[in-house]
């Protein structure tokens, strides 16, 4: 295990997730590949702080914050499919295409 | 193997017991009960945890075909009795536990069946996917005309399911539902009853209630020619399968055990302090409350408008009221208080009281969640063992859109 | 002073999980059929043996992936939670944060209870599936803030440090209302009693509908086995650890362990079922506010001390 | 050794349940996919002394990955995966531009020279973590803390189908009309 390794781990985790997201049609899913990305980069911060700088809780309250965000992400992301599942019926992403120029 | 053999022999000293009543096959059961509780056996949740199926009573031509499907999902090793009256039930029992431990046979029928899979719809009546949509017209699928990218549809699910079809909810989604029929055997379930509904997620939207024929002539509760304490016998055989729903095991043991001693003899001085002593700690349960107060409400003018008397009326209330007020009654008529009409009421309007609860069940499960439906309809308890009953409600007659 | 056991203590710990397990069993059949306890001492073993020779159902189009791995996984989730518990002076893993591990195996079970209910493929055991989530979001932060209180008093995690700090007032008494919030949400998640509506009767078996043979004991024994582990926990958390007179101080955590278990397997015969969207006004309108109250009792008693 | 072992093991566990994701029919499997996936995060974590955010990675995962079960079956159709079909749109240049990223991100993450490890950890790393977020970092937590209240309020603005009003009429102090009443009667 080494700084390196972990960090190809993470980068292979998030950009699995860039897959998911940018391949998937429901909006769910496409919320599953954003956190497979999230999931890199949780690994990403656990390895700076051991590998870099472990005396300072830096790294930690990354990792913290990754993991909040992640909660808010999902939070919001359900509301928002709910609330445009309630007024169209649907649960695409290609159905919500409202900002698409 | 012989320690399979060894092990299998053991197991049959205590096998769960899965009641399944027809119309009529209410002293059957009641003898069944009794037995199986002197010996120590257990009662099945379903077919999956049972051992020994006892049909109690004649079944109907649908009902044998409902029997047969249980019968299917009973895992083996497994046996099946058919219980007419009271009298053959400790040697119907001691047969069944004889072919428990047969295991030369069991293999044999182990060998004989097969897998749902191969099969396809094998599985429990009332409680199994085949009849999911099985009436829709294919075609009529939401999905279809969505423009699902590079989908493809393929109507036939392995295993012949059909795909779910969609309706609006009460939250204002467009949700899957599924049609579920319950009955005609479920446990502590009103025996012949059968209810179809239409759900989304757990809460029913649609509800359908009938009867499914029966063959016998009347009641056995409400046979007049029976012991003396037949009623008071009836009303806590009710409160004992609702406390069963409601996960109080232990106050629905008692009521089960004091209701055959009120069969037994009724003129037992302590029997009626004893059912006091149930009501009482009934009335005390907090939990039971919690779990029961609001549900199915049926006020007393509700009631005669639907037709409905007796304790269901009387109690004029929810479904924790109606099993207080089976117990006060029970209590009541170990007292020598005579009592009006029936055990579930009296005919109103050329309907009989079982027909009036059944009607009023679609009324009063619409709306709420699958469990809570359950407790409703236990609360209701008809009793579907009477011609009459069987004649007129033997199909769909009450339809409800909720 | 508690030590990390040897290796060989691993299935020492398993094998006590499993007895206790059966004992369980006993009381509980014991109870049941109000027979006494010889008749009770063959129950466990006949059930366990029915299970054992009985066939394994399947139903259409199921996940048997999905399925299995529930069923085992309360086993595996429980047997993790005993882990790090300390018995007297040993521990098989001495976690710095003992706590939050139990708290987190617990989470596992939200997976494990839905996933044997999707498995079977049918509507029932899905039903009590959402049900066991629903009455998860209710009892998991109670479950949270009865296992902070412990903490908080004792300044650390870590799960020896609480024991310890126990000498002279056990946590029960400083922390009465946080015991109690513990001990129901034991019952909640082992899905026990006032808690059994994923399994309840009123769904035909909920997520236990489509299961026989195999699958069944594991899901059964899996139950027994959270119970014990919660009993376990809340051993340390809140009853001394294994101080007391006399025995040595493993067995006096064997012997609270199986009072508290014993408590809890007798609450199933208590109450009737708590269905779950009334249990979730309950815990979240008045168990909530109590134990942030108590948690608020034990900082000013911290702040006191120091 | 073992460490590396269990480090080789939990890695490919991570990265194949994650590839799993988008693989399997069954939104149910998906959706527990990704949860193997978390837990293999949060146990590398704990291979790295990180025992606190580790089982917090587990806690929080697992918990969020079973409610969005709930959610997957609600609004996904077939979410049992039984009929074969296909829910992608431009697979093939999503694939492009996830193997491309990978490759740039790994060659950095070989080729970047970085820098030594300073200091070295402390005794209790949890304390460390309690005492930043309460010390130097709390500026931080206490931005997030209106943003996770506002994500409470904005999520069920977004979500509930009815306001108060609709609970309980013009007069808001009585008993609300709900379909399935709570617990304690109000």
């Amino acid at each position: 295990m080494s700084l390196e390794l972990l960090l190809v781990l993470a980068s292979a985790l998030f950009c699995i997730g860039i897959y998911g997201a940018l391949s998937q049609q429901s909006i769910v899913m496409v919320m599953m590949g954003l956190e497979l990305m999230l999931n890199g980069v949780l690994v990403a911060g656990a390895a700076f702080w051991a590998y870099v700088s472990p005396s300072r809780p830096d790294g930690q309250v990354l990792v913290l914050v990754v993991i909040t965000a992640m909660t808010v992400e999902m939070a919001m992301g359900f509301a928002v499919v709910t609330a445009i599942f309630r007024a169209r019926d649907a649960d695409l992403t290609d159905q919500a295409a409202d900002l698409s120029g | 193997m012989a320690l399979t053999e060894r092990l299998v022999r053991f197991a049959a000293g205590r096998p769960h017991l899965l009641l399944v009543e027809c119309p009529g096959g209410t002293p059957a059961r009641l003898a069944a009960e009794r037995h199986a509780r002197a010996r120590g056996w257990p009662r099945a949740d379903g077919p999956a945890d049972a051992d020994v199926l006892a049909v109690c009573g004649a079944p109907s031509t649908e009902l044998a075909a409902a029997v047969e499907l249980t019968w299917d999902a009973v895992a083996g090793p497994r046996s099946r009795i058919s219980l007419r009256g009271g009298e053959d039930v400790p040697d119907a029992l001691e047969r069944a536990v004889a072919a428990l431990r047969d295991v030369p046979a069991q293999r044999l029928d182990a060998a004989g069946r097969t897998p749902p899979d191969a099969g396809g719809d094998t599985g429990a009546a009332e409680m199994d996917h085949g009849d999911m949509n099985m009436d829709d017209p294919p075609g009529d699928m939401d999905h279809a005309e969505m423009g699902h990218g590079d989908m493809d549809m393929d109507m036939d699910l392995p295993g012949g399911l059909a795909m779910a079809d969609r309706a609006p909810d009460r939250d204002g989604l467009r949700l899957d539902i599924l049609h579920l029929q319950l009955g005609p055997f479920l446990p502590a379930w009103p025996a012949g009853l059968v209810v179809d509904v239409t759900l989304q997620g757990d809460v029913v939207q649609e509800a359908y209630a009938y009867g499914w024929a029966a063959s016998t002539a009347s009641s056995w509760w409400d046979d007049a020619a029976g012991p003396p304490g037949r009623r008071a016998a009836a009303h806590l055989d009710s409160a004992a399968r609702l406390l069963q729903l409601a996960g109080w095991s232990a106050a629905a043991y008692t009521a089960r055990t004091l209701r055959d001693s009120v069969l037994d003899d009724a003129s037992t001085p302590g029997t009626a302090a004893q059912v006091a002593r149930l009501g009482a700690k009934v009335r005390r349960s907090r939990s039971l409350r919690w779990g029961l107060r609001d549900l199915g409400a049926l006020p007393a003018e509700r009631a005669v408008q639907l037709g409905i008397s007796g304790p269901a009326q009387r109690a004029d209330g929810d479904v924790h009221d109606r099993l207080l007020q089976w117990l006060t009654e029970a209590w009541a008529a170990l007292n020598g208080a005579a009592g009006r009409g029936g055990t579930r009421g009296e005919q109103v309007g050329g309907r009989t009281a079982s027909q009036a609860l059944i009607a009023a069940i679609p009324r009063l499960v619409i709306g709420q969640e699958l469990a809570g439906a359950r407790l409703i309809i236990a609360s209701l308890d008809p009793d579907l063992a009477d011609r009459d009953v069987a004649d007129t409600i033997a199909k769909p007659a009450v339809a409800q859109h909720g | 002073m508690v030590e990390q056991a040897p290796a060989w203590a691993a299935p020492l710990a398993l094998g006590l999980l499993l007895a206790l397990c059966v004992a369980a069993a006993t009381f509980d059949a014991a109870l049941a059929a109000g027979r006494g306890l010889a008749g009770a001492l063959r129950v466990p073993w006949q059930e366990a043996a029915r299970l054992v020779v009985q066939q394994r159902r399947t139903t259409v189009a199921n996940d048997p992936l999905l399925w299995r791995t529930g069923g085992v996984s309360l086993l595996v989730v429980a047997a993790l939670m005993v882990a790090v518990v300390p018995w007297g002076d040993w521990t098989l893993l001495d976690s710095a944060v003992g706590v939050v591990w139990f708290n987190a195996m617990d989470v596992l079970l939200w997976a494990a209870v839905w996933i044997t209910g999707w498995g079977a493929n049918s509507a029932w055991p899905l039903v009590g599936a959402h049900r066991f989530l629903a009455q998860a979001l209710s009892y998991e932060l109670l479950l949270m803030f009865a296992l902070i209180s412990p903490a908080l008093g004792a300044g650390s995690l870590r799960l020896a440090d609480v024991q310890a700090e126990q000498a002279g007032l056990w946590f029960v008494v400083t922390m009465p209302v946080a015991f109690v919030v513990f001990c129901v949400c034991v019952l909640a998640f082992s899905l026990w009693g006032p808690f059994a509506a994923p399994i309840g009767a009123d769904l035909g078996g909920g997520v236990l509908a489509e299961s026989s043979g195999v699958d069944r004991l594991l899901v059964l024994l899996g139950r027994y086995a959270l119970l014990v582990a919660g009993a376990a926990f809340a051993v340390p958390l809140f009853l001394g650890g294994g101080e007391g007179p006399l025995l040595p101080a493993v067995l006096w955590s064997v012997v609270k362990t199986v009072l508290v278990l014993g408590l809890l397997v007798a609450c199933r015969r208590r109450f009737a079922l708590l269905r779950p969207e009334r249990f979730a006004e309950l815990a979240w309108v008045v168990g909530i506010p109590l134990v942030l109250l108590q948690i608020l009792v034990v900082s000013l008693l911290v702040l006191g001390r120091s | 050794m073992v460490v590396d072992a269990l480090f080789w093991l939990l890695a490919l566990t991570a990265v194949a349940s994650g590839f799993a994701v988008f693989r399997v029919s069954s939104m149910a499997r998906a959706t527990f996919a990704l949860a193997v996936s978390f837990v293999a995060v949060g146990a590398v974590m704990l291979l790295l002394d990180l025992d606190y955010l580790g089982l917090i990675t587990v806690l929080m995962m697992v918990m969020e990955m079973s409610i969005m079960a709930v959610f997957m079956i609600m609004y996904m159709m077939n979410p049992g995966g039984l009929m074969p079909m296909s829910m992608y749109h431009n697979k093939a240049g999503a694939m492009t531009v996830a193997v491309g990223s990978f490759v740039v991100l790994a060659a950095g993450a070989l080729l970047v020279p970085w820098p030594e490890r300073e200091g070295v950890a402390p005794a209790d790393i949890t304390l460390q973590l309690g005492e930043g977020i309460m010390g130097s970092k709390m500026l931080v937590m206490l931005t997030i803390s209106p943003v996770l209240f506002a994500t409470i309020v904005g999520s069920l603005v977004l979500a509930a189908p009815r306001g108060r009003y609709d609970r309980f009429g013009d007069d808001l102090d009585q008993p609300a009309s709900d379909p399935v009443p709570g617990g304690l009667g109000r």
